[in-house]
């Protein structure tokens, strides 16, 4: 079984050779049976090794069997695996989705292009998780950046350049702090190897506790722009609501965790637990950052016309749980963390692609014309029902499981204070996702002439996003199984 | 066991009658009426023949679960009298409501209440159990209230409104005794507390004065009697009458249970209620002489005799062990109060049925000519104000002597007053009676000249013929009813028997006397003062119109002011959430309406450099909203300078946070 | 004050991305922000190259005799920072692409008035 | 898994739902049919359940000690669930004749039966946890019969009714999370579960306690927490009467029985004073919710303000803590529900009728209708309090249940707001009956199968009366395992 050792390389080679491939096969159907077949067999494999993993524990990979300061290495432990299963299958079930869709957003001489970027996205991001350099994590950073952007730009409308722009230059200085921190950390260190930088830090961190602090800094900030940390989600509302919706679905439940993913091995497979609670001032920073994302963000939603930037905010909103938990700064606040990045991948994608398809059929975009909706695709808005109920935290949805586990986190963390915090989230939650249900479900006045599943996608297309729901369905019944093994997998991070 | 049933069959037959006479009203008035006079009838034949039995010892009836505590009923020779007069009135007003009601409107549903109101009024008397008591009193209050507001006109809610308020906060108040009363000694039943009570500190005061109050309301005592006058002339007229003479008993029935059974007479209670009975006799009668309308005036005439009543009651308590002839009186009085009352009433309702009208000026001179109308009135007045040879004359005696005997007992100044509101009080009672004498059967009038001779029937006759026949004969016999009386001195912890001689020079005088001042009220004040000339005419006006009324300058403006007050309060705290959101909301509004000069220079600053979109509108208005820069502002938060902007005070906050 | 004279190449990189920045954050001509970027990437090169440089050590570029350890700069940060320019670059071409779109779309490259005219 | 059975009653009326939105019926009377078998055989079958077995337990999904989807039938439970079982076969059979006067029936009965499995279910919560769950799964359910008319008006209300029940519900969830942080179970238990832990944090009790109450009691309708009731009066009758007899409201005072005698204990209550502070709120319920009734002119609209002083009163019985105030209030908890359901029943039924919905508009309706308005009389009177009608039962163990406190003030405060409550319901009868005008009699008597729920219901509420030991050895049977 030690082939399985091999798959994360593998996984990524396959995913970026498969790239360059794509733009040689001029038909586009090939292409996009290219790109689904590739990620599909990544996610076969990252099935594999998370199994491989779940059983023989952490292991690293030395790629091109350089030994470990010089050369590049990859760590896999359960949290990786999970991740990159996480990463890979949702990934393909929104290019699955896509393939129905995306000549409508976009034009047809550029498919062939978004799914060379889709395959090098995914493969960057599953470099920023898998690798234990940092340096090598900069250069995944900065690619995933690129093929972001390039995702977004796909549609060529004025709106996308320009939110493109905004994202590429904001994102670009980003990773310039990251660098930033790297180059302080390496000064210190002299090594880019975060389990060797662990090792000498621990010794010597005393004697530069300013470098340490500026990193952190440089660090947080660097890869909060990248992660739509409130106030630095300044990008987000425009990049996510005017790309496609596929494009809009993996940038928000992908693109955006896999930052965090890097922060937290930051913090604690570099850093370690030892030096970060030196500091409790930054997890504490962290913490009301992210409270005040959760609020905030909520409110901005609340704020918006248009459908696609409510749940553009409400991902801002939940990013702010997400560095909520990583600011709880305690073992059950990181589970939730890694729950509800789970949990928000899947249903925020499932979220993105309902909209998706509603835009799409009605070519409406603000909230008062999607009223009645629910008349004309039933269906479609079940599921987004479904989503959205869960990002309220109705119980026995994942969205409640986690939510709940970051108010036992907040209690057992002795900041019982910040319970109120989450459930005041929930209820603004509440208060724009309703709306949308109850305006397209019910109401006399939006529902006359309408007639019933006139817009309707037909099941295949729905599937995709059929899927979805049923694998969040699935997280929140068997949550009490993969927060065991969350918890494993933090315990050995 | 035949009796206990038969106690049951006395309760229901008249609610279960009232159901029946309602379906077969629905088919055909005549056949309900017969149902109705049968069923009555049949109810005092039952009632007539159990007196031996009850002589010889009180039924007691027990059927458990129903309403929780169970039904508890008794009936012993106290009860009886109640039970009896009841039946009888209700027996002759039945026959007497066949006649009366001829030409009224829903007629179905009178019978189907007047029965109701029967079964209840006997439930109340034959309760030994104070919840049984209260649930068959408040029946009888709603099933009353039907009754009282039968007209259904405006004046007929109005004193429905009165009549069903009060009867309800009293209902409310009794019940609260109740509670209480529970509360501290577990048990409703009648026997057991007046043993229980003796042991209760002063709470049994505040206890005796709830309920008292609650039965009070019934028994119209002052301040409580606002309704008696106006739902009195309200109600037709069968129906005023078993008002004004059974109703009004199961109020003095309740206080009675209270003050005498359940208190054992106490003192302070005893002396209270022999208080509110001076006033009450006294206030009466002196607001009687001024009224026109004679339902008013006799109902006010109920509330002065009521005053007699609970004198009696009173001087029960404060007798002690001498009370057997206050005991006598009370109950005396209570029967024939009944009985002369309810004469006068159906007397009054003659006329009312032929000129539908009340009104003394209306009806003046009405009666000149109707001989047996003139001598059943008459019968009916000797009979209140004690004229010898007729009942009053014999409880009034009695309980004038009860009197007496207490005065002689505790040679108290203040009996001397209580001897002179007596006779006063008396005196009234010559008086407004006279008046109406006066005015209708004596008085000459144009109209009227001994027409209308064939209204009256016999079924309207004859109940009036068998009261006057047994005021009379009881008034010659009196000991009939003072053997009867006898069973209940146990009852009362007396233990003297007496055989008092009425028709002695003492009593003949001193019931002269009171006439003779009656004479002198009614010639000296009423004529004089209240009869004045209009056109010719003589006219009866009503100064006390003006005067203060409980009712509306106490009751009403309080009550007012209490539901304005807290309505206030309560609408305040309604809304209150959704008044704060709104206030906030329209705040933010008015707020983002306000007008500001020129987008200040904080905002400017903030984008460092002056951005060209900020004065997009080409300068067109000096002014703009508050909102309309909340729009640029956030117009120009969603740039990428902003973003760059954020970015760089984020830098400089975190790294000097953690680092300083 | 002394610090930063003995540490002048932090000091110049320090200054130079303080220069980047600003011209970054004022500018409203793109072109003018991308230059901004690219001098805050240079900075952050100048930094990280200037923690591998030892005074008075060569090159990693053996001459010769092979001097040992002691005697040649550590040369992983030039490494890594070639790479880093390669990513700056093509970060740069990319955005300049963009803005060329955007100047296609616009007509302008000013961010002022292209705010304006979207908001109209 | 036997006692996997008790999911039956709770899962059965919801699949029957979900199947009904499937297929499609040829007429309404098929429809009705499968309605009322539905609701029918899952009464019986919960009476067959109940008549097995008395206690019996299920954990269908158990995560950890809090996550524990868990099902237990005891005493109280089986109160609840009869009473609404029971009340919702009348409300079936006068919907069937009702609904098609309002519309988009098949939407309603959809989510009736949903909802009736929903309430099930909150009747046998086994902890805290699956109590919430089933509690916001009742907002959600009954929402949509809250804006069946879908108007604006509607819509607007329904906003407010789910802004309140799920700031109520979240507040229950934070007090829930607090409880399990102190004490690692959630699962009722009689007298409590706080009970072993030592007081030494009493104020954080109290201030969970009133979390949780507040919390709860927004469905309970706890002033200032009311106003979403009135305002849901624009939903059609059986909804209304539903929200306020069974379902939605007693869930609230269900779940607040469930909190106070089953997690904490009423020892522990007397200890930290919880009840002293609530017990003003109560009181204010009480005299508010009858005080404004007076004001409102739509019969509906009194009648809900009614239903809050009355729930005021069940209240009231939970927070005095002591036996006789616990009997007043389950009972009350029965009979407040048959008394109120009946007069919305007689309401609806004039508004079916003639579409009169206004106290001023329904002068001398009792002549035209005088079986219904004799049903509401008789209601109405009952409410009031007034012997030998049950509301009086219930009133009177209330005020013994004050009195016990030594409290003569709650006594008094029931009767004033009794007062009131004959103030704001007998005008009503009164222009119904006497209306002093004589004009033509059309008998507008509703159907049948309209009549015979709210002549059946009247009887019960007089039987109840008559005879309240039927249901009270029940209640004082539950009182005495918790107080």
């Amino acid at each position: 079984m030690d082939v399985a050792k091999n798959f994360p390389l593998v996984i990524i080679l396959i995913l970026f050779i498969g790239a360059f491939i794509m733009p040689l096969l001029k038909n586009k159907i090939y292409n996009k049976a290219f790109s689904l077949m590739t990620i599909g067999i990544s996610s076969v494999l990252s099935l594999i090794t998370l199994v491989y993993v779940n059983r023989y524990g952490t292991f690293l990979y030395r790629v091109g069997h350089w030994d470990s300061p010089w050369g590049i290495e990859l760590s896999i432990g359960i949290l990786e695996a999970i991740m990159s299963l996480l990463l890979t299958s949702v990934a393909f079930v929104i290019s699955w989705y896509s393939v129905y869709t995306i000549e409508k957003e976009i034009k047809d001489n550029k498919v062939c292009f978004y799914y060379t970027l889709i395959n090098i996205l995914v493969g960057a991001l599953l470099g920023i998780v898998y690798t234990n350099d940092l340096f090598n994590a900069f250069v995944f950073i900065e690619v995933s950046a690129i093929a972001a952007c390039g995702i977004i730009v796909v549609k060529d409308k004025k709106e996308n350049i320009k939110a493109t722009l905004k994202y590429l230059i904001l994102s670009s200085v980003g990773s310039g702090l990251v660098l930033m921190g790297i180059a302080f950390i390496y000064s210190i260190t002299g090594n880019l190897n975060m389990t060797f930088i662990n090792k000498e830090l621990s010794q010597t961190f005393m004697a530069y506790e300013n470098s340490i602090l500026i990193s952190l800094g440089l660090f947080t900030i660097g890869l909060g722009i990248k992660s739509a940390m409130y106030p630095l989600h300044v990008w987000l509302p425009d990049a996510h609501s005017n790309a496609p919706s596929t494009s809009s679905a993996m940038l928000s439940a992908l693109v955006l965790k896999a930052y965090v993913i890097f922060y937290i091995k930051i913090l604690y497979r570099m850093f370690g637990e030892e030096i970060i609670s030196q500091f409790p001032i930054l997890l504490f920073m962290v913490l009301i950052l992210g409270s005040l994302g959760m609020i905030m963000g909520s409110i901005l939603a609340i704020l918006q016309k248009d459908i696609k930037r409510v749940i553009a905010y409400s991902s801002v909103a939940q990013m702010g749980y997400i560095f909520f938990g990583i600011g709880l700064g305690n073992t059950i606040g990181l589970v939730s963390t890694f729950f509800h990045i789970l949990n928000h991948a899947i249903i925020k994608s499932a979220l993105f692609l309902t909209v998706g398809s509603m835009i799409e059929k009605t070519g409406q975009k603000k909230l008062f014309a999607l009223k009645g909706i629910g008349k004309e695709m039933p269906i479609t808005l079940g599921l987004f029902t479904v989503s959205a109920l869960s990002m309220v935290g109705i119980p026995i949805l994942p969205g409640f499981i986690s939510k709940f586990n970051f108010a036992i986190g907040s209690i057992k963390g002795g900041k019982s204070i910040f319970v109120v915090v989450i459930l005041i989230s929930s209820l603004l939650n509440a208060l724009y996702y309703f709306p949308i249900v109850i305006n397209g479900y019910f109401g006399e006045e939006n529902l006359e002439g309408k007639v019933f599943k006139s817009k309707e996608k037909t099941i295949k297309e729905l599937m995709p996003i059929l899927v979805l729901i049923i694998a969040a369905l699935i997280l929140g019944a068997s949550s009490n199984k993969i927060i065991e093994m969350i918890s494993n997998g933090v315990e050995v991070f | 066991m035949i009796y206990k049933n038969t106690i049951i069959a006395i309760l229901l037959l008249p609610m279960l009658g009232s159901l029946i006479g309602w379906l077969i009203g629905r088919k055909s008035e005549a056949y309900r009426d017969t149902f109705n006079i049968l069923l009555t009838g049949a109810e005092f034949l039952i009632i007539n023949l159990i007196f031996k039995r009850i002589a010889t010892g009180p039924v007691e009836l027990f059927i458990p679960d129903i309403m929780g505590i169970g039904l508890s009923l008794k009936l012993d020779i106290f009860r009886y009298i109640f039970i009896w007069v009841t039946s009888l009135i209700w027996f002759l007003t039945t026959i007497y409501s066949t006649q009366y009601l001829i030409r009224y409107k829903n007629r179905n549903r009178y019978y189907a209440f007047f029965m109701l109101t029967l079964g209840s009024t006997i439930g109340i008397f034959l309760s030994e159990n104070l919840i049984n008591l209260f649930t068959f009193f408040e029946i009888m209050s709603f099933t009353s209230y039907a009754l009282v507001i039968h007209d259904e006109d405006e004046y007929a809610h109005e004193a429905g409104r009165s009549y069903i308020s009060m009867a309800i906060i009293g209902g409310l108040i009794l019940l609260m005794g109740l509670f209480l009363l529970y509360d501290y000694l577990g048990t409703v039943d009648i026997r057991p507390l007046s043993m229980a009570m003796k042991d209760l500190g002063n709470i049994k005061y505040l206890i005796s004065a709830l309920l008292i109050i609650g039965f009070g309301v019934k028994a119209s005592i002052v301040p409580l009697h606002v309704w008696l006058p106006k739902a009195h002339p309200a109600a037709p007229t069968p129906a005023s009458a078993i008002l004004s003479g059974i109703l009004v008993k199961t109020g003095i029935f309740g206080i009675i249970v209270v003050v005498s059974i359940m208190m054992n007479g106490d003192m302070v209670l005893s002396t209270v209620i022999l208080i509110i009975g001076f006033i009450n006799m006294f206030l009466g009668g002196f607001l009687a002489m001024f009224q026109r309308n004679i339902k008013r005036i006799l109902a006010y005439s109920s509330m002065s005799q009521i005053g007699y009543i609970l004198m009696g009651i009173g001087l029960i308590g404060l007798l002690k062990e001498h009370n057997a002839i206050a005991v006598y009186a009370t109950l005396y009085h209570i029967f024939n109060h009944a009985l002369f009352k309810v004469l006068l009433f159906l007397c009054a309702g003659v006329i009312y049925m032929i000129l539908h009208e009340l009104s003394i000026n209306a009806i003046r001179g009405f009666g000149k000519h109707k001989n047996i109308l003139k001598i059943l009135f008459l019968i009916g007045l000797f009979a209140i104000i004690g004229m010898p040879g007729f009942n009053g004359f014999i409880s009034k005696t009695l309980l004038h002597e009860a009197l007496a005997e207490a005065h002689h007992m505790y040679h108290n100044m203040w009996f001397n007053v209580a001897e002179v509101i007596f006779t006063i009080s008396s005196s009234f009672t010559v008086a407004y009676l006279l008046k109406i004498f006066v005015a209708v059967f004596m008085e000459k009038s144009d109209k009227y000249k001994g027409q209308y001779k064939h209204h009256l029937k016999k079924r309207a006759m004859i109940p009036m013929v068998a009261l006057s026949v047994v005021i009379i004969y009881i008034g010659l016999r009196p000991n009939i009813i003072l053997k009867v009386l006898e069973g209940t001195m146990v009852l009362f912890n007396a233990h003297e028997h007496i055989e008092p001689h009425f028709y002695n020079i003492h009593n003949i005088k001193s019931s002269m006397i009171t006439i003779g001042f009656g004479f002198i009220i009614f010639i000296g004040f009423i004529s004089r003062y209240l009869r004045k000339e209009e056109n010719g005419e003589p006219v009866y006006v009503n100064p006390s119109l003006k005067w203060f009324s409980l009712e509306r300058h106490l009751y009403i403006p309080v009550a007012r002011f209490l539901y304005r007050s807290s309505s206030m309060i309560f609408k305040v705290i309604d809304r209150g959430i959704i008044n704060l959101v709104m206030y906030v909301s329209n705040s933010l509004k008015a707020l983002s309406g306000i007008k500001v000069k020129k987008p200040s220079k904080a905002i400017e600053n903030l984008k460092i450099k002056k951005p060209n979109v900020l004065v997009r509108k080409n300068n067109k208005n000096e002014f703009t909203t508050f909102s309309d820069i909340l729009e640029i502002l956030r117009f120009n938060l969603n740039s990428l300078m902003y973003g760059v902007f954020i970015l760089a005070i984020m830098i400089i906050v975190v790294l000097g946070i953690l680092v300083f | 004050m002394e610090k930063l004279l003995t540490n002048y190449y932090e000091t110049a990189s320090i200054i130079l991305f303080g220069v980047g920045f600003v011209t970054l954050l004022l500018h409203s001509n793109l072109i003018k922000k991308i230059i901004g970027m690219n001098i805050m990437d240079t900075a952050i090169f100048l930094f990280f190259i200037s923690k591998g440089y030892i005074y008075g050590k060569e090159a990693p570029i053996i001459r010769g005799v092979h001097k040992g350890i002691q005697g040649y700069i550590n040369p992983v940060p030039t490494a890594l920072m070639l790479t880093g320019i390669v990513v700056a670059v093509s970060i740069t071409a990319f955005a300049l692409a963009l803005t060329i779109k955007l100047y296609e779309k616009y007509g302008t490259v000013e961010l002022d008035e292209i705010m304006r005219i979207r908001g109209e | 898994m036997k006692n996997s059975l008790i999911l039956f009653p709770i899962l059965f009326p919801q699949i029957a739902a979900l199947i009904m939105g499937i297929i499609k019926f040829k007429n309404n009377k098929r429809r009705n049919i499968y309605i009322g078998t539905v609701i029918v055989l899952n009464l019986v079958f919960i009476i067959a359940l109940l008549s097995t077995n008395q206690s019996m337990d299920f954990h269908l999904i158990k995560i950890n000690n809090l996550l524990d989807i868990y099902f237990r039938i005891d005493k109280l439970g089986i109160l609840f669930v009869l009473l609404a079982s029971i009340l919702w076969i009348f409300t079936a059979f006068y919907s069937f004749v009702y609904m098609p006067h309002e519309g988009k029936e098949k939407r309603f009965f959809l989510y009736f039966m949903l909802t009736l499995g929903v309430t099930v279910g909150i009747a046998f919560s086994g902890n805290l946890f699956t109590l919430y769950i089933f509690y916001e799964y009742l907002t959600l359910a009954t929402f949509p019969l809250v804006i069946h008319s879908g108007s604006k008006e509607a819509l607007r209300v329904g906003r407010k009714y789910l802004i309140y029940s799920f700031g109520g519900a979240t507040l229950a969830l934070l007090g829930i999370i607090l409880i399990f942080t102190l004490t690692n179970s959630v699962t009722f238990m009689e007298f409590g579960i706080l009970q072993g832990l030592t007081l030494d944090n009493k104020d954080l009790l109290l201030i969970i306690y009133m979390i949780m109450f507040i919390g709860f009691g927004v469905k309970a309708a706890l002033v200032p927490l009311h106003s979403w009731l009135p305002a849901a009066m624009v939903a059609p009758t059986p909804v209304s009467s539903l929200l306020h007899a069974v379902a939605v409201v007693k869930s609230g005072i269900f779940a607040l029985i469930r909190v106070s005698y089953f997690i904490f204990g009423s020892e522990v209550l007397y200890e930290i004073r919880g009840n002293y502070y609530i017990s003003i709120l109560v009181v204010l319920t009480i005299l508010m919710g009858s005080l404004l009734a007076l004001h409102q002119d739509n019969l509906k609209k009194r009648l809900a303000y009614s239903t809050v002083s009355q729930l005021g009163y069940i209240l009231l019985g939970i927070v005095l803590l002591n036996e006789e105030s616990l009997t007043g209030g389950l009972l009350h908890l029965v009979n407040h529900a048959v008394i109120k359901i009946t007069l919305f029943f007689c309401v609806g039924a004039i508004y079916f009728m003639t579409e009169k919905k206004y106290i001023n508009e329904i002068k001398g309706i009792g002549k035209e209708m005088p079986i219904t308005m004799g049903c509401f009389a008789i209601s109405a009177i009952s409410l009031v309090g007034i012997p030998p009608t049950n509301g009086f039962v219930s009133k009177w163990y209330l005020a013994l249940g004050g009195l016990e406190e030594n409290k003569i003030l709650f006594a008094v405060i029931l009767l004033v707001s009794a007062m009131l409550t004959a103030g704001y319901l007998l005008p009503i009868v009164i222009t119904a009956f006497f209306p002093g005008e004589e004009k033509k009699i059309i008998k507008k008597e509703p159907p049948l199968s309209m009549l015979i729920p709210i002549v059946t219901l009247t009887a019960i509420v007089v039987t109840l009366g008559l005879f309240p030991n039927i249901v009270l050895h029940l209640i004082e049977d539950i009182v005495k395992g918790i107080v």
